[in-house]
């Protein structure tokens, strides 16, 4: 019977979204409160964690050395994997990873690989020899909604944040990695009939689909997901991106202000 | 995207490697039917994919904890066959298949009276045999193909097309090269009643205005695969069963 | 209740055996009718797919280059697999490799392999550094019974149409994969208390024990295998035996035609 | 088969490397009931090879999908030890042990009298301790004593045997050098009661005429070895329990 | 233990290379009901070493085989985040997190009181956020704290700790040098009420009486942690719900 | 039901632990009879069977060449695996490795590897070019209780006459390999209330937890580990530690017995 819950929770989405309202009070754009925090773990080589709303996350950044692949002699990887273990609620159970956490980290993914914020030829060491491989690993570790959001801000704030670990690998002196722009996620889900940003864990059982924004420091497109049962129309699209262009630059400042630190 | 090179993918006459104009689209069959043994089946070729979609279903859903009270559930499987593509896949596990099946089968349940079938489960099995560049747009609309053939009842077929950005043009329809070295993919399905979008995804670089013209384009072109669609279907009926 | 249908299905069997019928009306060696076709996959460099009755199976060939065992440094290799992918029946289920693919694998492999039509030492490259890889892959989309047959013939005819992508792999020229003879399959199964050839989905379920045996261009036994519950005595062999002869014959008149195309 | 070398494995007397006869079996040894927490349970030692088998049931089949209505199913497991190669095993999965556990459970469900206990599954493990070529028909041949020792009845018992050619000779009972080297194997699990044929495996060259030779090898050796093991239960029930 | 190589663990005045006395612990913080999704939870820091430990439950126990019908059953997952050592670790199965999981389970059955919650389960979740030696202890000691904060009855908590021996001086709380070039570590887990053992592992090489003022270093320490515990959870208590 | 038995059985465990009684007449601290044979299967390089009452179980060593680690090159590898198959016991599954299975290797593993018994650098072939991989493998054939004990004297039984395979791999002769002590654990069992050494099956069925020590020549500590519910105070270790050493000597003297044959 727990799909009662959902039904009920549906109704009283709809109901309050005919007041304009919803179920936590916030405006349909209004997003929760967010602290960030970074270089907060040791042995990580880039780390931050994201407390939105009930929702905290870990991002830590490590790095190998590999051999390129041979048709791309000068270029290193980056990678970006999300997990989605039963630490971060009830409803996650243990096992292989989950299609719902291979989602989330290949979207993650493809929103800071697109936007071109780490140049593949900087992670060179020695041409076809020795490259530098870039690992964010995303670690959930309470679910209270817009996970993807929360995972996105942690992952681009600990790669900002990161040292590349030259002296251990004797292969130079340590140094910043460089990172050439700020992507930047937007979430939007259908509650109640229209689209709201930010959902919160509620808005997630009792809605409908989401769709996943990433947006470059020049207010491009990087990176789109429509996730989950539903579906849209272009006006509907048009609306929320304007909304997330306005959300990206504000959570852009933030990482800022914390690398300032 | 790659992006990486400096390929040129378009011509001095303004036309892609291919020949094709910028808003042209790859050729297009479609055929329903074509595998005894499923309760639906299509399959399509877009270019140089090929794509086969087969049905099973609706079945009892099992194990138990998969089942809905309220409506079916819809299993995708997308699968690249091993010689699908340049290097062999290795059979098994697959991130990107996985994504792929995941909100694939979310955009089917978007347009399948998933209501009228309670507790029970839709299969669709997508095989890629070959892949040329768009084959999850060539297995969404040979998954709608496979489950109208299935007589399963649905509010709107959606057809999976895509536009792209190659030497900062937006074209319509990217084949392998212009994957490869283009600058950004956008993969939608449509519904061609309403126009509605049940499937979006996209990567690279798109301006706002860039974006637009890409849906303007992914738009008219599902008109024109709606049209295939509808003719093998009804090539389907009046040939009878398979 | 799945088994009600087998047990009256066995019943059905056995009457029509006893009055020398099969349920499909084939005489009891008589096969169904095979197409086959060539080449016709992109990506694949050799590939094949066979419609046997309502049986429908690709087969696709690949190459990759390897290091040769050290100690075998001129000899290449042979791969041969299997999938059974739920995409071909409602009784298939997704999950790792099923005993039953691995064994269609494996015999379709032997039986190739065995053969000796493809000689381990052209594959070499360069001693003892480079060798060829070749990797046949079986992809089931339809099983409408017989499945080893259908299989074993898509896998020699992608083979013997395969062209070795040297160029690719900065190698060398592209060239026709040397492929000295076609070993065929012929599949025997027992319904209604004696054995068919090429038995139909329904023989196939109601019925016992199955025999395939490949047989090479001069009629010498490269692979055997009983497969399922059932025992035989050596003269029940001797008799399918000699079917499995003329058939495998005229498959291989087959396959030689569409190579001529 | 591997064939690849010019390796001589027949002396100039006619006899074998190890100095057997062309239809000379390697030494076989049976013992029945030695795993105390086994229901049956028997040891074979044939050449170098170990096979150990152990027989649990029948017992509740569970989970119940693989439960049939009017019969038992046989569950069987061949298994290497990760030491009894040359080159240690990975314990785990592996395509071979697979498809071996496959067809000798069909091969014992074929003379277990399975219908005596419907709904039901008896679990058979057979571990290869040491392998020197044969392992196969060894195991087939201890999980037959196993089953007897647990008391299951059978309609027959199978004995593993196998032939095979060497430099164009048919010969009984190929050891290691001679599985590596030969030209073809014909293992095969006969009824010794009967002479009818359970297990049929065969991989390499064989003329029609070869083949019946090989099998003419592989009945007399059945014979052989169906004392052996009717000499090890009897020891068994004269020995009680163990 | 490593203990491989000639590293110096001991300064010339007697102190350890980070300054700590013999006998002194590095510094703990704990704080509990971090976790908001959780029933309860806590973080612990000792030295660099973070674990985080959630507790959720009881609830019902299924797969309905894992169920006891006269208590509940205790679900531990330890888990290393990718990030938390030198190396990353790949996520996925792990020898060592296995084991540590099956122990520190039975550990913490063996103070909570399970009789009282028949045919159930109680999943407690150790992620180690950073490793530097001694992460199995930080993780017991979280999970008692996290199961203390869900309310969950307990006889005792369980305090982690560890004593080891370094340059054949036997101390308390090995950091990561010191488990890496140290001779032996002997990681426990005591209930501070009684001083009874509920967890115990030991490698590398101690005399009976190294043992014996290993443990008297463990002791000694487990009081002191355990009273920044219950700090912890008075500090939770008076701030109400997290 | 199940788990009546053990209820029931707890208390008969009881009642002959207050009349100082065991459930097979042993007294407290007494072993079952043990069997060791060496040298017994062709193929592993040393292995060695023990018949430990109704427990049987083999270890087989064999070795690999390996690449060593960069940062320790002149160090070979000793790995000690169990596998507790469906073979061993009604009670096991089959299935990816246990978490019972894990421990059962880790534990002797730690015996074996924390004894120093086998010197690394002794594994040095070529320096930071080849270096041995020991592995010893733990297969248990039938567990009638205390596989543990069992399973730590076949392993180092089976190691103390191993011959490294030099000629087979090509690098020089082959020799015995060199092993510097015997570990050896004893393992007790509470049962009835108190500890009892090598426990049987029923035991183990109605008993708490365990306690695996694992000692040197020297009497030293290599290994402790406590597994299953229930705590013990230092005074009932100090007793068995006493009775371990005892056990510990025995056993040690059958392996040297063994090794003169």
């Amino acid at each position: 019977m727990v799909e009662l819950v959902p039904s009920l929770l549906r109704q009283e989405l709809d109901r309050l979204a005919a007041e304009g309202q919803r179920i936590d009070g916030r405006g349909q754009f209004e997003g929760r409160e967010v602290h960030l925090e970074v270089d907060c773990l040791y042995n990580a080589e880039g780390s931050a964690k994201v407390v939105w709303g009930d929702t905290i996350i870990y991002a830590g950044v490590k790095f190998e050395i590999r051999t390129p692949w041979p048709d791309r002699p000068t270029q290193g990887s980056l990678m970006c994997g999300a997990e989605l273990r039963p630490v971060a609620h009830r409803k996650y159970e243990p096992g292989p990873p989950s299609p719902e956490s291979i989602e989330l980290g290949r979207v993650v993914d493809r929103g800071i690989r697109e936007s071109g914020c780490i140049d593949m030829d900087e992670l060179c060491i020695v041409p076809g020899e020795k490259v530098w491989g870039v690992m964010i690993d995303i670690h959930v570790l309470s679910d209270g909604g817009n996970i993807f959001d929360a995972a996105g801000l942690a992952a681009i704030a600990a790669l900002r944040t990161a040292v590349v670990p030259a002296e251990r690998f004797d292969v130079g002196e340590d140094h910043t990695l460089k990172v050439n722009g700020t992507p930047i996620m937007a979430s939007f889900k259908r509650a109640g009939g229209r689209f709201v940003y930010d959902p919160s864990e509620e808005e997630e059982l009792g809605g409908d689909e989401r769709i996943h924004i990433t947006l470059g420091d020049e207010g491009h497109l990087h990176s789109l997901q429509k996730g989950l049962k539903g579906v849209f129309t272009p006006d509907e699209f048009a609306e929320i991106l304007a909304v997330a262009e306005q959300k990206c630059s504000e959570l852009r400042e933030m990482v800022a202000e914390k690398e300032g630190n | 995207m790659g992006g990486y090179g400096d390929v040129k993918l378009l011509r001095e006459d303004g036309k892609r490697l291919d020949g094709r104009a910028i808003d042209e689209m790859r050729p297009v069959t479609i055929e329903a039917g074509v595998l005894p043994a499923a309760d639906g089946s299509a399959m399509v070729t877009h270019g140089l994919n090929v794509a086969v979609a087969a049905v099973y279903g609706p079945m009892e859903a099992h194990p138990r904890k998969i089942q809905r009270q309220d409506r079916a559930v819809i299993d995708v499987r997308y699968n690249m066959a091993p010689f699908s593509t340049g290097d062999r896949i290795r059979p098994g596990f697959n991130r990107r298949s996985r994504e792929i099946s995941k909100v694939t089968a979310e955009s089917l349940e978007s347009v399948v009276l998933v209501e009228r079938y309670p507790r029970s489960k839709i299969r669709v099995e997508i095989e890629i045999l070959a892949a040329e560049a768009g084959t999850r747009c060539a297995g969404i609309t040979a998954a709608s193909v496979a489950l109208a053939d299935a007589g399963i009842p649905m509010r709107d077929m959606i057809v999976g097309v895509a536009s792209g950005k190659i030497e900062d043009t937006v074209v319509l329809d990217l084949d392998k090269a212009e994957d490869n070295y283009g600058q950004a993919d956008l993969p939608v399905g449509i519904l061609p009643n309403t126009g509605e979008i049940a499937f979006l995804q996209m990567d690279g670089d798109l301006s706002i205005d860039e974006y637009n013209l890409a849906m303007e384009y992914n738009h008219k072109a599902a008109k024109e695969i709606h049209e295939i669609m509808v003719d093998a279907l009804k090539r389907r009926y009046e040939g009878g069963e398979a």
